[in-house]
């Protein structure tokens, strides 16, 4: 076996333990000790992010987040990602993705609602890898959902060369359930049972957290890191394991994921503050002759672990029998502060709980990168001569281009919570009563992280954010994942704690709560050894009280008014104009003020709670011309826009449509309404601008009276659905 | 007199079924229960759903392996008495593969899973699931599944015409069985179809998710018919 | 009824010629001609079950698949044919 | 050009014997054991392509078919393997 721990760290366990660890021990330490599951090298700066709030029941540090949204209702989220799988087998690696976050939701007893993804992956136009990684990647999530019957209700798929070799998928879950219900990943009563429920242990993914935080270059042991996805095992396991929970039998649950039975057995004895004792022969295997370090470690999918009350053993099992559930009851919660596991009784590991749950702090240089000196400021490209041509071409890049191929193979309606569905907003909302709803939005900004990881990160933050404000919601938390290269090279640290200081401001800034997240390392490209461009991604959760408040993008009808929310900067670095049209990586991207972001944010939601908003969504890639096309496409009716009348210092018409400044909407309303919301807008402080208004079937744009662009909305929708379906084949 | 009782049938893989009974039973009051497959005794329910989902995980084929639980036994007794059977997307394909209702469902021609709103036409309006809607009403509902393609050979699919058990078919916005409105290739646009006697019916689109308008995008509630004429027409039955 | 031999059996699952494969199709023409394998004129998609079954000789084994086919439908007779070989060869 | 023969030459995917199949699994299980076929011991599932094609002889039709599978993908040599057999046998 081949173990990937440090000379200080194997001295550390022998200092532990007082004695030379055994193999079995070694493995126990290597996968619990793995990047993957200690965040060794992530943890103390991700103590830098907020994690309290008023309707914060449990933050980062167990499988979910857990928001209290009243009336004994809980909401749970957590986000998991599946990159180094995805990159060498896309369809089963995107799908045990799912899986893996769909158990975490379930672990904490709660009932999977809804999931969405956020997938990035090289130039699609350019490269046939590419698009063999997305296609199977999507169908991988697609199958496995749809199977378990979990809607799929948004995401975003971002394509970009840097992400040529190592595509990121990533996945977000919600979960429902009661107040009262919560169980979490602890075995807390010594004498209380411990059943494995699920799949057969076999070699699948032996190594799989360990390979993912290595290189992916050096993952010499690829296969056995491929993982077979079984969403039918899956639904059943899921419905049983709720079965049993909606009874009142478990006292603990924890999935089994990354580091298999050995991370799962500590995580539950170090947060129960217990010692567990575990027959490894007991367990059902799928092959024979394989080593106790093996079946510690072993990533098979499918699998729970249980904590029961001894008294209600024969309850537990008999529901498992009912569903044909495969089990073993493989020994007890004990009071020692040990993690002892035996083979046929006989002791074949023997560790101290408090020393293998946490390994020791891996601390990394950090210095600013090089590339920033030499991109910061470029030249401006020229004036493209042909706008009605430039315009259709960013709007209908495979960035900004209609995700329909994407959620056409998602199951987005099943479970009968889906209101806003995926293509009908920024955020999708799901209805929890037929007057409580929640909104969610998941968002990464990686071009602007690059150019500035700080300011990019809280873009991304309030991005998702406004997603949510722009549907009518009211952010209430977020999770974050945090994606980036390898951690020892300085450069990628110092981007990784930046991006991680700027979320943490807006948390501190907007009084909004990290409820969890996620970090994956290592994600280069294996020829280059290049990083990919730093990307947090991160999900914001809103609620919602009242249907009449939902809101979306779709223009209603002839004659309301078109306003602009806050003001249009010559703001263009990291912008997907730069990037698609000039194929300009450089530049100084957006900044974000919060006093201004927070105005505008409370602008709309005032004006929605008090009914003066139509059609709302935010401005962000693709600048204020993408907005308004997506706005028009999505209510099938056209819009003049007077150019003249935006608020702007901008001076060309290319940086005026495709500037990508914060903190701003476009919302249409009955003129009627227009006093109102420039009232509330005075009261916040925040410029809006009448630019235009809703009528015929065309968008059409004049600049003082001249015509300079226009295109009818059949054309523009079309264009813009065609677009991947054509890179794509069919 | 007693309520009339509709069962649910749920296989390992259903994933459709609390859907279904939340419109039965919250919406529209009905005495409805969610009976495991194994479980299934047809005695006690004048009518039974299939709900939508990936029963055994659509291995093999999409509903073989679930056509030969005990259950589709039940069924095909309850069937026989005259009891209305209604399968939905899964549900259908279940009860094709058991040969409760004739022809065949494929893989989607395009090769993918397709969730999609869609324009459904009434092909023979009352009937025992399409008492309240004309022939000719076009439902908005939803579908979501991989393979619904269907498919009838010639004969079959003519003595289906001619004995009107073409119940449902895709059409677009003009009403018309177009190419580009058929999202699966089925043959003739066909999207629902029932038994000789009427009385088992089965359809792709899934009438539950267009049962409430919040759930909808235009607004609609045209799944309710479905449901209300299946409930009514058990009503009758239990008369007589 | 210990010690019977195991034999492999494969059993391929095919839609008939008048039935269309839309993956055949695209796998020739939007993969195999796009991208220069002319001389492949058509393609047709299957699926095989591979089986392991215990029986006192290789003609009961083959017989009992073959009653398995037809009777627990593992194709569909209305669109897809089926054919059972020994496996080894 | 005219006039080459032609061979069918079938291409068996199939995940590699280390790696799971769920569905084959669920075939054996919830299918064949439960309608009373115990003497089936395992099922593994797989694909099959029958391919039409063009060459000077079989072995060429043979190798072109598997450059084929190979450089379009037909299979992910990371989960799948791949054999190829010259049909009519
Ligand atoms: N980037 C992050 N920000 C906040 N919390 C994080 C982050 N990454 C991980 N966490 C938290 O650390 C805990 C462990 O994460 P994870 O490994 O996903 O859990 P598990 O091992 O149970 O699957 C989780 O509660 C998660 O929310
Ligand atoms: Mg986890």
């Amino acid at each position: 076996m081949i173990f990937s721990l440090t000379r200080n760290e194997l001295l550390a366990i022998e200092n532990g333990m007082k004695r030379e660890p055994n193999d079995v021990e070694l493995a126990i330490f290597d996968a619990q000790w793995s990047e993957h599951c200690s965040y060794k090298s992530s943890r103390t700066l991700l103590s830098l992010l907020p994690t309290r709030g008023k309707r914060v029941i449990l933050g980062p540090g167990y499988d979910a987040g857990i928001l209290d949204i009243d009336n004994n209702q809980i909401i749970t989220i957590h986000i998991e990602s599946h990159n180094h799988p995805s990159a060498i087998d896309p369809y089963g690696g995107a799908a045990t993705g799912v899986g893996g976050v769909l158990r975490d939701i379930l672990g904490v007893g709660t009932r999977p609602i809804a999931i969405l993804d956020s997938l990035r992956f090289g130039d699609i136009e350019k490269s046939s890898h590419s698009r063999w990684l997305f296609k199977n990647v999507v169908r991988g999530i697609a199958d496995y959902g749809n199977c378990v019957g979990v809607p799929t209700i948004g995401g975003e798929v971002e394509f970009d060369e840097s992400y040529e070799r190592n595509c990121l998928v990533d996945v977000v879950c919600l979960g429902l359930g009661r107040r009262k219900e919560v169980v979490l990943a602890e075995a807390s009563h010594p004498g209380d049972i411990l059943i494995l429920v699920g799949g057969r242990t076999g070699r699948d993914g032996i190594h799989g957290s360990s390979f993912a935080s290595r290189d992916l270059a050096s993952g010499s042991d690829e296969r056995s890191a491929v993982q077979i996805p079984d969403p039918l095992t899956k639904k059943i396991i899921l419905e049983a394991t709720l079965k049993a929970h909606s009874n009142g039998y478990v006292r603990g649950l924890k999935d089994l994921g990354g580091g298999g039975l050995a991370c799962a057995l500590l995580e539950i004895a170090d947060k129960g503050r217990s010692g567990l004792d575990v027959d490894l022969s007991r367990i059902h295997v799928r092959e024979d002759g394989m080593s106790p370090a093996e079946i510690l470690i072993s990533e098979s999918q499918e699998r729970m672990l249980f904590v029961v009350k001894d008294e209600f053993k024969g309850e537990v099992s008999a529901i498992f029998r009912r569903y044909h559930i495969q089990y073993s009851i493989i020994g007890k919660v004990t009071g020692s502060r040990r993690l002892v596991v035996r083979v046929n009784e006989a002791k074949v590991a023997d560790v101290p709980v408090d020393l293998a749950a946490r390994a020791p702090l891996q601390l990394w240089p950090s210095k600013r990168p090089k590339y920033l000196d030499s991109e910061g400021s470029i030249e401006k490209p020229p004036l493209p001569r042909n706008i009605n041509e430039t315009v259709i071409r960013v709007i209908s890049s495979p960035n900004l281009a209609s995700k329909k191929w994407v959620y056409e193979q998602f199951d987005y309606d099943v479970g009968l919570h889906t209101v806003l569905k995926p293509g009908d907003s920024g955020a999708s909302v799901l209805r929890i009563t037929n007057d409580k709803f929640i909104a969610i939005s998941l968002d990464g900004r990686p071009n602007h992280c690059y150019r500035n990881p700080r300011q990019g990160a809280m873009s991304t933050v309030a991005e998702a954010a406004r997603n949510t404000i722009a549907v009518g919601a009211e952010p209430i938390a977020l999770v974050d994942h945090l994606q980036f290269g390898n951690p020892s090279d300085p450069e990628v640290f110092w981007t990784l704690s930046e991006s991680i200081k700027g979320i943490a401001a807006y948390c501190r800034f907007f009084d909004l709560p990290c409820v969890g997240g996620k970090v994956s390392f290592y994600n280069e490209d294996a020829d280059t050894n290049r990083a990919i461009k730093p990307t947090p991604v991160i999900a914001v959760l809103g609620l919602l009280k009242g249907a009449r408040q939902i809101r979306s993008r779709k223009l209603t009808r002839n004659g309301r008014m078109i306003v602009l929310v806050g003001l249009t900067e010559n703001e263009l670095g990291g912008s997907e104009y730069y990037r698609y049209i000039h194929e300009i990586s450089g530049g100084i991207p957006p900044k974000l003020d919060f006093d201004r972001e927070r105005g505008a944010q409370r602008l709309v939601g005032d004006a929605v709670r008090v009914g003066l908003l139509d059609a709302i969504d935010d401005c962000s890639s693709g600048g204020l011309i993408a907005a308004i096309s997506k706005m028009c496409i999505a209510g099938r009716i056209g819009a003049h826009i007077e150019l003249e009348k935006i608020l702007s210092d901008c001076k060309r018409w290319d940086d005026l449509l495709f500037s990508e400044s914060q903190s701003r909407f476009v919302v249409t309303l009955d003129p009627d309404n227009y006093q109102g919301l420039a009232n509330i807008a005075k009261n916040h402080q925040i410029p809006c601008s009448v630019i235009g208004n809703v009528e015929g079937n065309k968008l059409m744009l004049t600049n003082n009276g001249d015509e300079i662009f226009s295109e009818d909305v059949y054309t523009l929708e079309k264009t813009s659905n065609d677009k991947i379906p054509s890179i794509m084949g069919h | 007199m007693d309520k009339l009782k509709v069962a649910i049938v749920q296989f390992p893989g259903t994933n459709c079924d609390r859907d279904t009974y939340h419109i039965l039973n919250d919406v529209l009051k009905a005495d409805v229960q969610v009976i495991w497959h194994e479980d299934l005794r047809m005695d006690a329910f004048d009518s039974a759903v299939i709900p939508g989902g990936f029963s055994y995980g659509d291995n093999l084929r999409a509903g073989v392996i679930a056509a030969y639980s005990p259950a589709l036994g039940q069924l095909r007794k309850a069937g026989e008495d005259g009891k209305p059977i209604l399968g939905i997307c899964n549900g259908f394909q279940i009860l094709v593969e058991s040969g409760l209702l004739p022809g065949a469902l494929l893989r989607n021609s395009g090769l993918r899973f397709v969730c999609r709103w869609v324009n459904v036409r009434v092909e023979a309006g009352n009937s025992l699931f399409t008492k309240f809607s004309e022939n000719g009403t076009i439902l908005k509902m939803p579908i979501a599944h991989n393979e619904g393609r269907y498919y009838a050979e010639d004969d079959l699919l003519a003595s289906l015409e001619r004995n009107g058990q073409i119940i449902f078919k895709y059409v677009d916005e003009g009403g018309q069985p177009s190419e580009p409105s058929n999202p699966n290739g089925s043959v003739s646009n066909i999207a629902g179809v029932s038994n000789h006697d009427g009385n088992i019916v089965g359809l792709m689109p899934h009438p539950e998710r267009a049962s409430e308008s919040l759930l909808s995008p235009f607004r609609t509630t045209h799944g309710l018919q479905i449901f209300t004429s299946m409930l009514r027409s058990v009503e009758v039955l239990l008369k007589r | 009824m210990a010690g019977l031999p195991r034999f492999r059996i494969d059993v391929f699952i095919t839609n008939k010629p008048a039935i269309r494969d839309p993956e055949g199709e695209s796998i020739l023409e939007d993969l195999a001609i796009l991208n220069g394998f002319e001389s492949v004129k058509s393609i047709r998609t299957g699926k095989v079950l591979a089986m392991e079954i215990e029986a006192e000789n290789v003609e009961i084994a083959k017989s009992k698949v073959i009653e398995m086919c037809d009777s627990l439908r593992l194709y569909n007779p209305v669109v897809s044919s089926c054919s059972v070989r020994v496996a080894g060869g």
